[in-house]
């Protein structure tokens, strides 16, 4: 048990158990700061797949700024959105046994095929070890992407600039105060 | 260290290299700044120019597409953006039918009532649509799962925006608002499917994962397959992904409306072709996942629950929204075609037949605001005895559902008739029951869909009307377009090689 | 010479066209005339019938026993198959040409009087026109095509005429009757015809029967079980046209059109029509089945013939007595009296035509009566009547000739005929069993009921004194023969019920030229007891029979001389035969009679109707099946289309997330299974 | 310009003339529409006189053998690997669809006579019949399959609206049975028609064709295609020929109608007006009719003589079951409409009996039936709009009130019940002539159904002199009393002229029967023997 | 060492909540954190293979895009929340059906 894999047991049992509270809990204030705890997790578990550069995008963009979002949309939202959010049933309630049943379900067989389905021996993967077309602990993968949005990946990251424009002069347009009135 | 840089300089060849093919989307962007500004600078009254322009810019890209198809046409298909986009001859003529359509669409809001009344001006709409055809050009072309997935989201987002435009409707908002959610979910679950795909197949170009997925263990690659098509099925709207489709329809504005159920079918079923092409080359022994099954039953079900649910509607935009679904079905069997001979006419059939549906869809939605407009008229019992009110509307829309429906003399008919025939064909080579289904369904479908489209001239020209009030005067653009799309419905039924021979 | 015979052979034969040519353009003619009541129409008709009459005699003088002529022309091409239209005369065709137009012309004289005055003149003697029109055209036809369209014509043309007084609700529902069950011999006439051509692909009746009822035709060949429908076939058809038991029913309802009408339609010519047909399609049948033949009309002549006795109505009885002598001729073609039937039908026709016109002046005369003091009578109820003898002698002295020779009695056209059927019926049943024999002796009997009916119907009508002297006395009887237009007939017809028109020998119908014409079947020689057993027992009969119906129906009061002894005791022995015969002779009869009318009424029409409920009931099932089953199964598809449809339509309940759930469902089932498949 | 193209098109101008004349003229459409029929009778007239007769022109299987033939290059579609499609404008007649023609111009004109009546928005509805008119020529005249479908199609349209818009009382639900109905049996056909054309190869060009005359000589068909003779391949394990076979009956059984695929008949005649009503019965139950002997036996005639007895029921069963349905309406429109069902029945028989005098008889029942039932529904016509009544019960005596409408009805009524010396009976007799001939000829069919066919002449008679019977004799007595009285008055000019020109035909066709089948004999022998032959 | 078969059940786990979030929560921002957490799974998937990628890093880099378009979404998901907001005065998805059959 190395202490690579009690940190990823540790993000990875943080992360789930803090979604699950999310799920659970009645308190929305509370259900978003839990959310928050566990985005750091899953940003804690980019770091062993040696992706430090994603972790901090997760963080910053993430938490600097959907949740931010969110939260402000609470406050925008007023309070009886939070009054009647607070006479939600419990965790397990009538009303959510099918969306329960269906998530468990869910769960199940997508357990069952990832351990049917040995990713371990992808054919690919084993190529890629053998190329050694895997990325290490020592190199920094920041300037490999650098290199490849100014490269290969040039045409999304251009579009994407696109489609951020949009969205924003979309949000705009709905969110701002109508003219005359 | 540094172990990339020396391949900087190939890839930024590569780009440069790729650009001449990317010239009308090159332009799209250009007109998409161009828009953004004025509305900026111009704020408030800025509407007539960002329309102009818009305009004035899709011409322009429809004319560089032209160009494009005059020298790529003979080129077979071309990888760019180091394997990005792949530039094949379906998909410009794909491609030239989204701009046409998108026109037609840009003229067309202005002439609803209902929208151009919003009081924030249109102007942004304009940007927003620019974009979202921005989107559909890299659908069209997409290889690769970033860039698919990418293309997606754009055109979704920017449906999203559409949708809930006008935000002072209390439905146009409702609409946005389940819009949004379940487009996002089902994006989610679209991406998780892509990642594992990624997974499975080690590589986002979709040839090399198409490569690797041949020898991953075929449950999962199943698994994830079926999660990928749930975001191309929300963009198609085929069940079991249609649920949205009534209720936003219905609620959106009727051009915008108008603009979902027809443009970015292109582009999706274009996404669907290229993202099926590497697994229908029998290089590769694809044995883990039977894409035959899967769209035959999907299409079968999706022509049964389009056409049927839509047999009882009185409202007139929801019943076009579900028989929009029946045709979705329909199309599939196009692609099941091509699925089992992709040397055949699987491909030029099925774009003949979205380009028959789309025209006759158009032509639909037009006459629905025009009615809307004209008469207040929402479900049936509001267009008795409008066809006399309205004579020229009255018949266009006659001819418009007949070629929906499929009968002779529409291009509607050619779609269906060839469609058949490819179909047809196909199954003499695989004598495939399932096709035989497909083909069974959507005979007896065609049946049942004529039972609700006639309602509308029934009601029109069959039953009298006692409202003698309440007529306002229309504005004929709108009726000219629709006559002459209509013509040109009713001239493609008589001469489609006039179309074919492009395709 | 043969050029000249081939001239002369033309020559005929446009003669023959032209004899039936002339009522159709007569008829033609009436119709384009205007008006109503316009009195051209009766002479056109009639000069028509007349020339025809006079063509015919001509073609008859060239025919008669003499070679056959037959022409025919192309009518036309059903693909490889051609059709002739022609005309085939030989002995058979010329007689009957002649025979129609000959009592034609009578009535055609008479009814310009009997109709005058009628509201639909004009239409009256269209209609008659084309029904000699069509009779003429039908016992020259050379083929079966033509022979089955002019069979059926002549069904048509009676329709129109027994509905000729379509107002009259009875009139209509009789000729509705009529045709349908015309119609019942049609069609299997028209299984037989087509049965003949499927086997010979020819419809010419020479080449299949032979030119001249010689046995020598195609006919004679054919397999078993095809024969047989073929012949259940003319056995309808001959059922229906001449009125045989069971298909007979509509004859005496048929009784509903103008008078003139039943004589000629209903008493002379269509009628004998199915006898005509027995004898151009005799060489089909097979001893079994003419056997059959013969049970059927012996059957119905005895049955009618006991009908008519107990009849009121003046029309009714002469139906019924029609009925009975074809049942005669339809027993004679049976039993292979082949000339005898022909010859009978002959005679009867003329003297059975004087009957009826007879019985027309009679209720004429009764109408005219009727509507001078204002009675409430039917003029054609025979009780009413009585010693109408003095008032109207000559119609008297008409109706007594051709009553005789309806019983058959010497010196008349009909003892001759009429003894030859029964002569040759002992002839042919003898040897075959006593089964046989009750063939003959039914004849007989029918024979001696006739003579009993005769009788009563003149007593009632011309003997005694007039009934209705004794309800009120002082009745007025403006009545008489009539103008020459009904006399003219009268005698025309009388002179034609003699024996000189048929025969020098008024006892040997060996004798009669026109037995002969046909004797080629039947050679027989006079060696035979029967020949002159038979005509003395039968007259004898008669004549006694006919003296008791005298002496019931015209009884006396007592003598008027004083009963001394003598002559009293003889006028109570008298009395005493008289109720002696009353109650073990005329009871039984009538009795029968009675019963047997009852039987035609409710059994055998009962039927009838019951085959029309059953028709209609079947109708209102088949209605039923047609809305609620076939139409049902419809909706109930229309209805599983929108089961269908709105079990798809339950999910948009307009919750995003239902819908989520909905989506993720089916994608998790799809999972499930491909995992577990 | 081809005078068969021209016979077709020449309405579809009229039409058109219509269509741009301002409404202001509304007065002067029904006489354009009358003009144009005329015109149209003429040419077909023309081509009467000048149709050749003889063995060299039979038509039927051999493509030299048809006449006014005009064959342009119509669509053009490359299939890629299908080689290219091959769409003509492939237009001809022989015998069987020359009688038909000249039938269908006559009763054209008798409805344009009829179409008097019609009071509400003219335009449309003389547009309409005038493209029904095209559609319908169209479809009696075309040699490519799918020339022949697309007119097929194109009748459904102007039906629908013509019943739905100027019908009776139930119109909607009527045209919209017709209409489905009808669409169902068309889009199957469209599937087997496709199937046909991939399995067919024109010789001359090698590239698939929809030619009908090529489709009926099995050395074109593909080795292996679907519905190759050679190949026996199945679809869900039936024979695929038999499929198709059935398939295509189907859809024109729906047309004839046949039993039990006839309810729809019922409700469109009697809702749609009468010049509807007209052409429905007059005319679009022959398209069926043709329809089957056109492709059915000739694209597969040895289905057609396996199925000969299914064939051959379904008409007895037509022939006794309409006549009974006929018995039980009371109301006249009804009555005759179920008459038809009757009548066409005799038809199948004919055909069914696959000899040539079934199959001529079969062929002169449809045009007696042409007039006949033009006749009968213009009779019902006449009186529904007189009185706006037409329960058989509330009539009596018509026949002292409307002398000249009766002797009509009479008329109309004894040709239909197969009265010699009427057209009908020529048509009847030789469908039956047929069918007893059958078991000694080709034993397809046995005795009984031919004598159930004859019974159902029996039942004709039945109904329709009762029908007599209970409207036109007896006392005058109507439901309307004295309003009636008056408003009953005899046929206008118009009227007797339009009945005359009927009356005079049937009765020619019954004394002259060569006027059909002078025509049809060779095509009919040629049939025959092309039938015999596989 | 960490296999990916442990980084997949991780991620299913978080997927599976975020399909329970979004049945069940009956607020709209709620199913948008549901939306959230899903594509988190999505991603930690991505880059756990993107770790044998070296040379053009699909996975990371298909992260980075997706990232930014959950953002993106998100913004807009939310304008159009609030302005469902301002019509309807909830955001809960079950009370918002006006639009149905």
């Amino acid at each position: 048990m190395t202490m690579e894999q009690v940190l990823f047991y540790l993000m990875a049992g943080i992360a789930v158990g803090s979604a699950l509270y999310v799920a659970a809990t009645k308190n929305l204030v509370r259900s978003v700061f839990m959310f928050f705890v566990t985005l750091m997790a899953v940003a804690g578990l980019f770091v062993p797949c040696m992706a430090d550069f994603v972790a901090i995008t997760q963080v910053v963009i993430y938490v600097g700024g959907i949740l931010v979002l969110i939260i402000f949309a609470f406050m925008l939202s007023g309070r009886e959105t939070l009054a009647n959010l607070q006479q939600q049933s419990k965790f397990i309630s009538i009303s959510k046994v099918p969306a329960f049943l269906l998530a468990g379900l869910f769960f199940i067989v997508l357990l069952n095929i990832i351990l049917k389905g040995n990713v371990n021996g992808l054919v690919w993967t084993e190529k890629a070890v053998l190329t050694s077309n895997v990325i290490t602990a020592k190199d920094t993968t920041i300037d490999n992407i650098g290199v490849n949005l100014m490269g290969n990946y040039l045409l999304p990251f251009e579009a994407i600039s696109i489609l951020l424009m949009m969205a924003l002069v979309g949000a705009a347009h709905l969110s701002r105060k109508e003219r005359g009135v | 260290m540094h172990d990339l840089l020396p391949s900087l300089h190939g890839q930024l060849d590569q780009v440069l290299g790729s650009l001449p093919y990317f010239i009308p989307e090159v332009y799209l962007v250009v007109f998409f700044l161009a828009v953004l500004v004025t509305d900026l600078v111009f704020g408030r009254n800025s509407g007539w120019m960002c329309h102009i322009l818009a305009i004035v810019g899709l011409v322009v890209v429809i004319y560089r597409d032209l160009q494009q198809f005059m020298f790529v046409v003979n080129e077979s298909n071309v990888l760019i953006f180091s394997g990005m986009l792949i530039l094949t001859r379906t998909a410009i003529v794909l491609k030239i039918f989204t701009d046409l359509f998108a026109l037609v669409m840009l003229f067309y809001f202005v002439w609803d009532d209902k929208l151009s009344s919003h009081n924030k001006g249109l102007s942004d709409l304009y940007t927003i649509t620019v974009a979202a055809v921005f989107g559909m050009h890299l659908m069209t072309m997409a290889s690769n799962l970033l860039s698919v997935y990418l293309s997606i989201e754009m055109v979704s987002i920017a449906s999203y925006l559409m949708v809930a435009y006008k935000a002072e409707n209390k439905w146009s908002s409702e609409a946005g608002l389940k819009y949004v959610l379940f487009g996002a979910a089902s994006s989610a679950i679209m991406l998780y499917g892509i990642s594992l795909l990624y997974g499975l197949g080690g590589s986002l170009d979709i040839f090399g994962m198409a490569a690797g997925l041949a020898q991953a263990n075929p449950l999962f690659v199943s698994f994830a397959l079926v999660l990928f098509f749930v975001g191309i099925g929300f963009k198609l709207s085929f069940v079991p992904m249609h649920f949205w489709v009534p209720d936003i329809y219905e609620g959106a504005p009727t051009p915008i409306t108008a603009f979902l159920s027809t443009v970015p079918k292109f582009a999706a079923f274009a996404l669907l072709i290229s993202f099926l092409a590497p697994f229908t080359n029998p290089a590769l022994m694809w044995r883990s996942f039977d894409f035959r099954l899967f769209f035959s039953v999907i299409g079968i079900a999706t022509m049964i629950v389009g056409n049927f649910a839509a047999a009882m509607q009185n409202n007139v935009k929801r019943m076009l929204a579900y028989s929009s679904i029946g045709h979705t079905g329909f199309a599939l069997m196009a692609i099941v075609t091509a699925l089992i001979m992709p040397a055949g006419r699987g491909l030029p059939v099925l774009t003949f037949y979205l380009v028959a549906y789309a025209l006759a869809g158009t032509a639909a939605w037009m006459l629905a605001t025009y009615f809307a407009d004209a008469a207040g008229a929402e479900d049936m019992n509001g267009y008795k005895g409008l066809g006399f009110k309205y004579p020229v509307a009255g018949v266009c829309f006659v001819i418009v559902l007949i070629s929906l429906t499929g009968l002779p003399l529409t291009a509607g008919f050619y779609g269906k008739f060839l469609t058949f025939s490819a179909a047809y064909q196909a199954y003499e080579i695989g004598h495939n029951t399932w096709l035989l289904a497909l083909m069974i369904t959507s005979a007896v479908t065609t049946v049942v869909s004529l039972f609700y489209y006639i309602k509308i001239p029934l009601n029109l020209f069959l039953r009298k009307t006692d409202r003698t009030t309440g007529f306002a005067a229309m504005n004929n653009w709108l009726l000219t377009v629709v006559a002459i799309i209509t013509i040109l419905v009713v001239y493609l039924g008589l001469f489609p090689d006039f179309l074919t021979k492009y395709l | 010479m043969e050029n000249l015979l081939q001239q002369i052979d033309t020559l005929t034969i446009k003669f023959a066209l032209v004899a039936v040519l002339l009522p159709l353009l007569a008829a033609v003619v009436n119709a384009c005339l205007p008006g109503r009541t316009n009195k051209v129409a009766g002479w056109i008709s009639t000069l028509a019938i007349l020339g025809s009459c006079i063509l015919s005699f001509f073609v008859f003088s060239k025919v008669w026993n003499q070679h056959v002529v037959h022409q025919k022309v192309l009518w036309f091409a059903i693909a490889d198959t051609k059709l002739y239209a022609g005309i085939l005369l030989n002995n058979l065709s010329a007689l009957m040409l002649l025979l129609v137009s000959l009592v034609s012309l009578p009535v055609h004289i008479y009814s310009t009087a009997y109709m005058k005055g009628d509201t639909h003149y004009k239409r009256y003697f269209t209609y008659l026109s084309f029904f000699c029109f069509s009779m003429l055209a039908l016992v020259v036809s050379d083929n079966l095509v033509l022979f089955y369209i002019f069979w059926e014509l002549v069904g048509f043309s009676s329709y129109l005429l027994i509905g000729f007084w379509y107002t009259k609700p009875k009139a209509v529902l009789a000729n509705k009757k009529a045709f349908i069950m015309n119609r019942i011999g049609d069609i299997g006439l028209l299984s037989a015809v087509i049965i003949l051509y499927a086997l010979f692909h020819t419809f010419d009746i020479a080449q299949l029967f032979g030119d001249n009822m010689s046995g020598s035709a195609l006919a004679n060949q054919m397999p078993v079980g095809v024969q047989r429908i073929a012949c259940i076939g003319l056995f309808l058809a001959v059922a229906a046209k001449s009125a045989q038991f069971p298909l007979h029913t509509w004859l005496p309802d048929a009784m509903e059109g103008p008078t003139s009408i039943s004589a000629l339609i209903h008493a002379a010519t269509m009628v004998a029509a199915g006898v005509f047909l027995l004898g151009r399609f005799y060489p089909i049948f097979t001893p079994a089945e003419l056997t059959v033949l013969a049970v059927i009309g012996c059957f119905t002549a005895f049955m009618a013939a006991s009908i008519a006795l107990t009849q009121n109505d003046l029309k009714r009885i002469l139906a019924y007595s029609t009925i009975s002598q074809l049942g005669f001729m339809v027993m004679a073609m049976g039993i292979g009296a082949y000339a005898s039937s022909l010859f009978h039908l002959a005679t009867h026709a003329f003297f059975k035509c004087l009957l009826f016109l007879v019985a027309g002046i009679v209720i004429h005369e009764m109408q005219h009566i009727k509507d001078q003091n204002k009675l409430d009578i039917d003029p054609q109820n025979i009780l009413y009547m009585g010693g109408l003898r003095k008032k109207m002698p000559l119609t008297f002295i008409a109706c007594v000739i051709a009553g005789l020779a309806l019983v058959g009695l010497p010196f008349t056209s009909g003892y001759l005929s009429k003894d030859s059927i029964l002569i040759q019926s002992f002839e042919w049943a003898e040897g075959k069993g006593w089964l046989y024999e009750l063939i003959p002796i039914g004849a007989l009997l029918t024979s001696w009921l006739t003579a009993f009916y005769v009788i009563r119907l003149i007593a009632k009508v011309f003997l005694g004194d007039f009934r209705l002297i004794e309800f009120d006395p002082n009745i007025k009887l403006h009545i008489s023969d009539g103008n020459w237009q009904y006399r003219v007939p009268l005698i025309l017809l009388a002179l034609c019920c003699l024996f000189p028109v048929f025969s020098y020998n008024p006892l040997l119908y060996e004798k009669a030229w026109l037995f002969n014409g046909f004797s080629a079947i039947t050679g027989l020689d006079r060696v035979n007891i029967y020949h002159t057993i038979i005509p003395a027992l039968v007259n004898i009969l008669s004549l006694i029979i006919m003296y008791w119906s005298w002496a019931i129906y015209t009884k006396r009061k007592a003598l008027p001389f004083p009963e001394t002894g003598l002559l009293f005791k003889f006028s109570y022995h008298e009395w005493y035969i008289d109720t002696l015969y009353e109650r073990f002779i005329i009871k039984p009869v009538m009795s029968f009679s009675v019963l047997a009318r009852w039987i035609d009424r409710n059994i055998i029409d009962g039927f009838i109707h019951l085959l029309a409920n059953i028709g209609i009931a079947a109708s209102k099932v088949a209605e039923w099946f047609d809305r609620y089953i076939i139409d049902g199964v419809l909706h109930l598809l229309a209805s599983i289309v929108l089961a269908i449809g709105n079990f798809a339509r339950r999910f948009q309940n307009g919750r995003v997330q239902y819908y989520l759930f909905s989506m993720l469902a089916i994608i998790l089932a799809i999972f499930i299974i491909k995992t577990l498949f | 310009m081809n005078i068969l193209s021209l016979l077709i098109f020449i309405p579809l101008l009229f039409g058109l003339i219509i269509v741009v004349l301002p409404s202001s003229l509304r007065a002067s459409f029904k006489y354009i529409t009358l003009l144009a029929t005329l015109v149209q009778l003429g040419i077909s007239i023309f081509l009467y006189i000048h149709f050749q007769t003889g063995a060299e022109h039979a038509g039927i299987n051999n493509e030299a053998q048809f006449q006014f033939v005009q064959k342009l290059p119509w669509i053009n579609l490359d299939l890629g690997s299908l080689g290219k499609m091959q769409i003509d404008y492939f237009v001809g007649i022989d015998g069987i669809s020359i009688t038909l023609v000249v039938m269908t111009c006559v009763v054209m004109v008798i409805a344009a006579l009829a179409s008097w009546e019609i009071k509400s928005n003219l335009k449309g509805f003389f547009a309409l019949f005038l493209l029904l008119n095209t559609a319908v020529i169209g479809v009696f005249c075309a040699l490519d399959f799918f020339l022949f479908y697309i007119f097929y199609e194109l009748m459904l349209l102007p039906l629908y609206f013509l019943i739905g818009m100027w019908g009776g009382a139930r119109r909607e639900y009527a045209a919209i049975k017709f209409f489905l109905y009808t669409l169902f049996g068309s889009v199957f056909m469209l599937l087997v028609m496709v199937g046909l054309y991939l399995s067919v190869k024109d010789p001359a060009t090698g590239n698939h064709t929809f030619n009908i005359v090529q489709m009926m000589n099995p050395a074109n068909y593909d080795q292996g295609s679907i519905f190759s003779a050679f190949a026996h391949k199945t679809i869900l394990g039936v024979s695929a020929r038999t499929v198709g076979f059935v398939v295509l009956f189907i859809a024109f059984a729906i047309k004839v109608p046949v039993v039990p695929l006839h309810t729809w008949l019922p409700d469109a005649h009697v809702e749609a007006p009468t010049p509807v009503s007209i052409i429905l019965a007059g005319v679009l139950l022959k398209v069926g009719g043709y329809g089957i002997i056109r492709t059915c036996l000739g694209i597969f005639p040895e289905i057609a003589s396996s199925g000969a007895w299914w064939l051959g029921l379904l008409g007895v069963i037509s022939i006794i079951y309409g006549a009974l349905n006929a018995l039980a309406q009371r109301d006249l429109k009804r009555l005759i409409a179920y008459s038809s069902v009757s009548h066409m029945g005799f038809v199948l028989l004919g055909i069914a009996s696959q000899t040539t005098e079934g199959i001529s008889g079969a062929v002169m029942q449809m045009v007696s039936h042409g007039f006949l039932s033009t006749m009968l529904f213009f009779l019902a016509g006449v009186i529904y709009n007189r009185v706006h009544d037409r329960d058989i019960y509330n009539f009596r005596g018509l026949g002292s009130l409307m002398p000249k409408y009766t002797t009509f009805t009479m008329i109309a009524f004894f040709a239909s019940l197969g009265l010699p010396g009427l057209s009908a009976f020529m048509g009847e007799a030789f469908s039956l002539v047929g069918a007893f001939k059958s078991p000694s000829i080709n034993g397809y069919l046995p005795y009984w159904m031919a004598i159930c066919g004859s019974v159902g002449i029996l039942l004709s008679a039945g109904y329709f002199l009762w029908t007599l019977q209970r409207m036109f004799f007896g006392g005058l007595a109507l439901k309307g009393g004295d309003i009636w009285r008056t408003a009953l008055t005899d046929l206008n000019t118009r009227e007797t002229i339009a009945l005359l020109i009927l009356a005079v035909l049937t009765l020619a066709l019954g004394i002259m029967p060569s006027l059909v089948f002078g025509k049809i004999n060779d095509s009919v022998l040629g049939l025959i023997h092309f039938l015999s032959r596989t | 060492m960490i296999t990916l078969t442990d980084f997949l059940v991780v991620s299913a786990a978080l997927f599976c909540t975020g399909l329970f979030i979004i049945l069940s929560k009956r607020n709209a921002i709620q199913i948008l954190i549901g939306i959230e957490l899903m594509l988190n799974a999505a991603n930690l998937n991505l880059v756990a293979f993107g770790r044998y990628d070296k040379i053009n890093n699909g996975g990371q880099i298909f992260v980075l895009f997706s990232i930014t378009l959950a953002a993106a979404t998100t913004a807009v998901a939310l304008a159009i929340i609030l302005n469902v907001y301002k019509r309807y005065k909830t955001i809960d998805p079950n009370k918002i059906d006006e639009l149905k059959d």
